[in-house]
């Protein structure tokens, strides 16, 4: 499904990530875990294309995506929730859920399904996007990136500042969104519980590198955190 | 070792870049050392083959509008020169600059084309504050400039010959005109500069000694662009004539407003002394047609040197340009000077100067004279109507050429006005 | 003694290398130029006095002013209105009586005194920068409504000037001027005298710029424009410190009239107008905003670029002055020195790379 | 009577002009942040198409039909001077988003470089456009007062342009894209949208709108290199006091200016009369530094 | 303990929404105060209402002996003896971290003394001590570019430090540190609170748990709890609001 190899990544003149390989199959959630500033967001970003990567390769089902810029290869069917939501604060609820559908061209009416995984949304649709409260904001930032149906789902510490229930709730999406089995899932966190709740398998990263990786049903959780917190 | 070299020789880099490039620019601001003596005489270059002479009008900003065709009418004139053999068996070689409709940088450039080029003389400016901030120049340096517009008065410097109207060779018989024919109720509408506020101050002295009646007066900045209030005061005060002196943009404003605010030139009379044809044909003469118009020259102007003016115009420049007062005085003091130097033998400013006395001269606009007590020309005056294609009509002239009075020592009201 | 001697030496030569090496340039130019360059040159001295004070409020603080046309005509004016005095010899200057001012006005009375005009050249644009500077300070006006709120202020002096023709001399502005202190403008050592002046006070312009920035009111300044709001909260009043620089800036701007006016002869309030004010702006943007070496380069750069390319090509300069200019703002933010600096930068680089090269071969 | 209802007329007149050319700059300050002093080159490329299809139609089309040139005037000044905003983005203001002040200076070059290159084609002097027969005359509401057809037209222009404006920036998935664009450059091309186009296109209907204005001030006044110079300080103004970004700031700011210039001029004189409204925006600004219309928001950063 | 701050009946609303509501509380000297609570609730605007940033609608905050705060401009406030501290770390980039704690640490604030005055021997060695403190020392000279996010919050918090000032409001000082970045912060926060009172805001429990000598928990702009931890983490309300029915 996603098959990065060889990426460099770069964030002005220095080198954030260097010679990262990491694989996703179709239906996984994958989580990459690791300290602050060793190149979680910055991955994210170069899968997005919005850093530069003059080196490696990113293949997405089958195709390559690293020349192409971003709103290709958000066209391509991924869908990212950035760090810190993003969400575009003069715009109405409504708008920004509409914004989450440029990504398929013809369909420009909105599925009401989302607000069965969202209901607070539905109501405060006529609301700016910019006076919703930080949870709400991130629940919206995630169904704007759900709308058109991502192949690909990119979150970028999704329980960043929020307060407990509303991660509560954000995990129950996630684990409902993998049930149903047709979106991929690549989540960056530092929570590790929120991570050993809802991924199937764990990246840790550290300084540019990736150090570990495996199965998030047969680690021990000490491990990890013995990784991130060194 | 190595290091302290390093350091060393980066500093030398350093200072050696910046020298190169200080005096690069040094020399590009010296391109000609003049001996260093700033004795150097302007005009005393009749050493080569060539004359120089200096053009200097705005070819960029608000007042390129009227400037640039005056600087052609002027090369057109040296060109014609230089085909009949040239001046003093020398070729003219015009310099050109520009002024920038920025009256420092015509004294700039004035200084330049005196000090550094050497000019024989100049023929430039257009406003008049364009021509008082190279006026000290010219006396400093004993340049000679010769200025073809139409202005205010009030001066008489020996280095300028003034080829265009004096205020008694326009403004004075044109509200002498108006008050004998149109009417007593004078609104004075202008552009807030000088021109406009001298120009109304001389009219309002002749009103109060012959019984017109000032209405109003009112200013606009220059490139004022509403004028649906000014128009409104005219509505409500109803003059019998608005006296118009406002300058160049201004006037496609105020001739198409008034236009759409239903008042033609039946309901209204209007006399304009800075639109001439070139003028007219930005603002429209569908705009301005029957409003009237007071110079010494048209391009309808009827005598047999006119007619091979404007061919000669149109030939050069296109069909489409029109020819006009300030276009005309631009061309024949080009050749008054030209006959100055031939009959003093030199270009010497001070022989030229003594030459141009009384010189007379078959111009488009009939027999001009170089008055040589303050060097203004003696000029018919043409009181015109614009018609529908855009070309004005003379509907009154003097029988003669006026007698320039720049100081309007001459009219008794007027002894006021200057000291 | 000799420490000393090294001590001026590693002053004047390695550290202020590059400004040491433009004064002597300046002071030396009257032995390769002719007069009407000299003239010229000391226009452009003039105008790199104004580069500085731009600099300080640009450059340093982060605030672009388009109104330092209005300072620099205030400062030019009052020096006009000096000169003017002392052309008319006791009477009602020229253009008064054009517009039928019979008496002297009394606020033109007191600059017949040279040291009166001088002090109310750099005073009225330091009051008038203090008042707007207060105003809109104190109730947090910046960035680009600064800049504008500061158009609008050119304008608004520049049809005040225009249609106070009595006081002012209204378009034509204030010109024909015949002495200075007794000795006449035309005179060529009085010219040369003002360009040595100009020379001068261009130094001590630059030295007191320099003595702000180097010590810790510098830093506050660039603090400032970093981070305006964060300045507050380590216990900077913001609004005193941009006063004080728009002040000084304005002052010298001031001065900068003062020293044009005689060497060129003519205000006009045209040089108060937006147009000159970004000129000005732009002068320090080629040199390299943030350097007070940059300012002066800047100024003196393009001012000679102008007048060369503009003798040259007078149809058509505008478009070389337009495209130089395009491209420096865009593709070299940080103006010619910047490049200087860069190149600098790239030398000394591979200078070590060398090095190191060496070192590992041993 | 009459005179001060005139006068009230003339003041929306005014207004309205100043929306025209202010609206164009509205859309290119308030969402882009791109200072542009070219805006008034705009309008004067604008006033020249004008000119130049008003010669084509006189020399190729039948003159019973002279008169329609006029709207073809308007759609081709929109077109064209659209895409003359459209090179100058991706040539020279992609480069300077972020930098408002920078971009004030190099627009400034543009502006240079655009007057001089009017003068190099079409000549220095001002050229004269006729206007449309049917603008002749006007409506007479009573005794003297009349109310020019020109200046409700461009009333009647000025409505449209603003309702299409607001339609097309909140009605519309393009004018949709534009806000987010303008207000997250990341996260919309994040989310797929072509940001350059987006910019490009932006920065085109502004230009496109300047278009109009240039076209529309044919009716009143003169047409030359410089005509965008007398606008562009007062629009600025009018985009300032109004707010940046709101379109309602817009016609607020061109009301108040518009109003209070010709109330000045009415009683005092031109001159005072603009030295009274700009000292009046300036205290005003005192007063609302952000100007009347303010897009509010919690985030209380910079 | 005396109390060195004193907020009382606080209502600060934006165009009629209001963000605290009615909050009375104070601080204790030497305390490590935290406020938590759901993002929205109204933390970050009760700090920028004691610095100065945000007027209030109603209400007063009392320093000290220094009366009523809320009517001074922020650099009097600071003047008073109140730091405070951004969420994004806010340090001047243009000029060294020496030259940022120079500035910080200098009292005398006026044109007069920034032309004139130099760093007195004692401010040098505060200087170098708080820069000990928080391991920038090495870096002096460095410009505040080259450091990490870490580094950066810690020279914002090292310049409040030099300020000596009385309070010190920190607005998650620990959002984007590991773990042992968190904890040096924490050790730092202590080292702090000996001189003065400390006010964070701070959403990492743990960090929360480890250093707070007394917890706020503010909710939709209103005053919901207030205790030490082990109170606040048991009362029903905030579990309800904030910690999610799990708990932790």
């Amino acid at each position: 499904m996603l098959d990065v190899s060889g990426l460099d990544a770069y964030y002005g003149d220095s080198i954030i990530l260097k010679n990262i390989s990491l694989r996703i199959k179709q239906g996984q959630v994958v989580c990459l875990l690791g300290r602050n500033g060793v190149g979680k967001t910055t991955f994210l970003k170069s899968i997005m294309g919005l850093v530069k990567t003059p080196n490696g390769s990113i293949m997405l089902d089958g195709t390559e995506i690293i020349k192409m810029p971003s709103y290709n290869r958000a066209l391509q069917g991924i869908g990212y929730v950035p760090q810190g939501r993003d969400i575009f604060p003069n715009l109405s609820v409504y708008e920004n859920l509409l914004l989450g559908l440029e990504r398929n061209k013809n369909n420009s009416t909105l599925d009401e399904s989302i607000y069965e995984l969202f209901p607070v949304l539905k109501t405060m649709l006529k609301r700016k996007g910019g006076d919703l409260s930080g949870g709400q904001q991130q629940q919206l930032a995630i169904a704007r990136a759900l709308v058109s149906i991502p192949k690909l789902l990119l979150l970028d510490e999704p329980t960043e500042g929020i307060q407990p229930s509303i991660i509560q709730e954000i995990a129950k999406v996630i684990k409902k969104l993998k049930s149903k089995g047709n979106i991929t899932m690549l989540i960056v966190e530092q929570y590790l519980e929120f991570v050993l709740e809802v991924a199937d398998y764990f990246y840790v990263m550290d300084k540019g590198c990736i150090v570990m990786e495996g199965n998030t049903k047969y680690v021990e959780p000490r491990q990890i955190q013995a990784k991130i917190a060194i | 070792m190595k290091i302290r070299f390093a350091n060393k020789f980066k500093g030398i880099a350093g200072v050696v870049t910046i020298a190169l490039v200080l005096s690069l620019l040094l020399a590009g601001c010296g391109t000609e050392k003049t001996g260093g003596s700033n004795e150097a005489k302007p005009a005393a270059t009749d050493a080569g083959d060539t004359i120089k002479v200096g053009i200097l009008h705005s070819l960029s900003g608000t007042m390129a509008i009227s400037e640039v065709s005056v600087k052609d009418a002027e090369m057109m004139a040296i060109e014609e020169i230089n085909a009949s053999g040239g001046l003093l068996g020398k070729k003219i070689e015009p310099i050109i600059e520009d002024g920038a409709s920025d009256w420092p940088k015509f004294a700039e450039k004035a200084k330049k084309l005196l000090q550094n080029d050497q000019v024989a003389t100049v023929f430039g400016c257009w406003t008049s504050a364009s021509r008082k901030a190279v006026l000290p120049v010219f006396e400093a340096n004993n340049g000679l400039l010769w200025y073809p517009v139409q202005y205010e008065g009030m001066e008489a410097s020996p280095n300028i010959f003034y080829t265009g109207a004096a205020p008694n060779q326009q403004i004075v018989p044109a509200v002498e005109w108006l008050l004998e024919n149109k009417g007593k109720k004078f609104f004075l509408l202008g552009s807030d500069y000088v021109f406009p506020r001298t120009a109304n101050k001389i009219i309002k002295a002749q009103l109060k000694a012959m019984g017109g009646e000032l209405i109003a007066e009112e200013y606009t900045p220059l490139g004022h662009t509403d004028y649906s209030t000014i128009i409104n005061k005219i509505k409500a005060t109803k003059p019998d004539v608005v006296f118009n002196t406002l300058n160049g943009d201004s006037n496609v404003a105020f001739f198409k407003q008034l236009k759409d605010a239903g008042i033609t030139s039946q309901d209204l009379t209007t006399l304009s002394v800075s639109v001439a044809e070139e003028e007219i044909r930005g603002i429209g003469a569908e705009n301005m047609k029957g409003h009237l118009v007071s110079w010494n020259y048209y391009q309808t102007t009827d005598t047999p040197e006119n007619k091979e003016f404007v061919k000669k115009y149109k030939e050069k420049y296109g069909a489409d340009r029109v020819t006009d007062d300030p276009i005309e005085a631009a061309y024949i003091q080009v050749h008054l000077w030209a006959e100055a130097v031939k009959k003093a033998g030199s270009t010497d400013v001070d022989k030229v100067r003594e030459a141009a006395k009384g010189l007379e001269y078959k111009a488009p606009e009939g027999l001009v004279k170089i008055e040589g007590e303050n060097q203004h020309l003696w000029k018919p005056v043409r009181i015109g109507e614009v018609q529908e294609d855009g070309l004005i009509k003379e509907i009154w002239s003097t029988k003669e050429a006026v007698k320039p009075d720049p100081y309007l020592k001459s009219y008794a009201w007027a002894k006021d006005l200057s000291n | 003694m000799l420490e000393i001697v090294a001590k001026i030496k590693e002053y004047f030569l390695k550290r202020n290398a590059v400004i040491s090496i433009i004064f002597v340039l300046l002071c030396l130019a009257p032995l390769f130029l002719s007069d009407f360059r000299i003239n010229l040159l000391g226009k452009f001295v003039a105008f790199a006095i104004l580069a500085l004070g731009i600099d300080l409020i640009w450059g340093y603080t982060g605030i672009l002013s388009l109104g330092h046309g209005v300072f620099f005509g205030l400062g030019a004016y009052c020096m006009a209105m000096y000169l003017k005095l002392e052309s008319s010899a006791g009477k009602v200057p020229d253009f008064m009586s054009w517009s039928g001012l019979e008496v002297m006005p009394w606020f033109w009375k007191p600059f017949a005194s040279a040291p009166f005009a001088l002090t109310m050249a750099i005073l009225i644009p330091v009051l008038l920068a203090m008042i707007i500077g207060y105003l809109t300070f104190k109730n947090r006006i910046r960035g680009v409504y600064f800049t504008i709120l500061t158009q609008a202020l050119s304008i608004i002096f520049v049809v005040l000037f225009i249609g106070q023709q009595a006081y002012t001399g209204g378009t034509n502005g204030i010109t024909n001027f015949k002495t200075i202190l007794g000795f006449s403008l035309s005179d060529p050592a009085t010219k040369l005298s003002l360009y040595y002046i100009a020379v001068l006070l261009l130094l001590a312009a630059y030295v007191f710029c320099k003595l702000i920035i180097d010590r810790r009111i510098g830093r506050v300044l660039v603090a400032i424009r970093d981070g305006e709001n964060r300045i507050r909260f380590s216990g900077y009043n913001p609004t005193v410190y941009k006063v004080f620089v728009y002040a000084i800036s304005a002052g010298l701007a001031g001065l900068a009239g003062a020293v044009y006016v005689p060497q060129v002869g003519i205000i006009s309030p045209a040089e108060m107008g937006i147009i000159p004010s970004i000129e000005m702006v732009s002068w320090v943007a080629i040199g390299g905003r943030g350097t007070l070496t940059g300012a002066i380069i800047g100024a003196v750069l393009v001012n000679s670029l102008k007048s060369v390319v503009s003798e040259s090509f007078p149809d058509i300069w505008s478009y070389f002055i337009g495209i130089t200019f395009i491209v420096i703002v865009i593709f070299m933010p940080s103006g010619l020195v910047g490049i200087y600096q860069q190149i600098k930068k790239v030398w000394r680089n591979s200078l070590l790379l060398k090095r190191k090269e060496a070192a590992m071969k041993h | 009577m009459e005179t001060y209802v005139l006068q009230i007329f003339n003041g929306i007149s005014v207004s309205s002009i100043l929306m025209l050319a202010a609206l164009g700059l509205a859309i290119i300050f308030g969402l882009m942040k791109i200072i542009n002093m070219a805006h008034g080159e705009l309008i004067m490329i604008g006033a020249y198409v004008t000119f130049v299809t008003q010669n084509i139609f006189m020399s190729y089309v039948d003159k019973d039909y002279f008169d329609i040139y006029f709207i073809f005037a308007l759609l081709a000044a929109f077109v064209i001077t659209a895409f003359v905003g459209y090179l100058l983005e991706i040539t020279i203001i992609r480069h300077l988003y972020g930098r408002p002040l920078d971009s004030l200076l190099a627009t400034w070059g543009v502006s240079l470089v655009l007057q001089q290159l009017a003068r190099s084609i079409f000549g220095a002097p001002n050229v004269d456009v006729k206007s449309p027969t049917w603008l002749d005359g006007g409506i007479l509401i009573w005794g003297d007062l009349q109310l020019p057809y020109k200046r409700l037209f461009i009333m009647l222009l000025v409505a449209l342009c603003i309702c299409g404006v607001y339609y097309f920036l909140y009605k519309t998935t393009t004018g949709r894209r534009i806000r987010a664009v303008m207000q997250n450059r990341t996260m919309a091309k994040s989310l797929g949208i072509n940001t350059r186009k987006v910019d490009a296109m932006t920065f085109a209907i502004g230009s496109g709108l300047a278009g109009i204005a240039g076209c529309a001030l044919t009716l009143l006044g003169s047409i030359g290199p410089t005509l965008g110079t007398n606008y562009i300080i007062d629009t600025f103004m009018v985009v300032v006091l109004g707010g940046v970004g709101t379109i309602i700031g817009t016609v607020a700011g061109a009301g108040i200016i518009g109003l209070g210039n010709t109330t000045f001029e009415f009683l005092t004189d031109a001159s005072l009369g603009k030295v009274l409204v700009f000292s009046v925006v300036i205290l005003f600004l005192q007063w609302k530094p952000q100007g009347f219309f303010t897009i509010k928001s919690r985030a209380l950063d910079e | 303990m005396d109390t060195v701050l004193e907020i009382k009946d606080l209502t600060v609303s934006f165009d009629g929404f209001k963000a605290v509501n009615d909050v009375s509380t104070a601080v204790k000297k030497g305390d490590i105060h935290f406020f938590i609570g759901p993002n929205g609730a109204g933390k970050t605007t009760l700090l920028d209402a004691i610095c100065g940033r945000v007027k209030p609608a109603a209400g007063s905050i009392f320093f000290k002996d220094c009366g009523d705060v809320t009517k001074l401009a922020e650099h009097e406030i600071v003047e008073r003896g109140i730091g405070r501290k951004f969420q994004v770390p806010s340090v001047f980039n243009s000029i060294t971290v020496f030259e940022n704690m120079e500035l910080a640490a200098e009292k005398k604030r006026t044109i007069f003394s920034t032309l004139f005055s130099k760093l007195s021997q004692e401010q040098m060695e505060r200087i170098e001590y708080v820069l000990n403190i928080i391991g920038l020392y090495e870096k002096r000279f460095e410009k505040p570019a080259a450091l990490s996010h870490g580094e950066k919050q810690w020279l914002e918090i090292g310049m409040l430090f030099v300020q000596q000032p009385e309070i010190m409001l920190l607005d998650e000082p620990v959002a984007g540190m590991g773990r042992k970045e968190t904890d040096k912060t924490g050790e730092l926060l202590k080292e702090i609170a000996k001189d003065c009172s400390v006010v964070v805001v701070e959403h990492d429990m743990d960090f929360v748990r480890d250093f707070a000598s007394t917890v706020t928990v503010l909710h939709e702009g209103t005053l919901l709890v207030e205790g030490d931890m082990e109170e606040v983490q048991k009362d029903p309300r905030v579990i309800e609001v904030y910690l999610g029915r799990g708990g932790e």
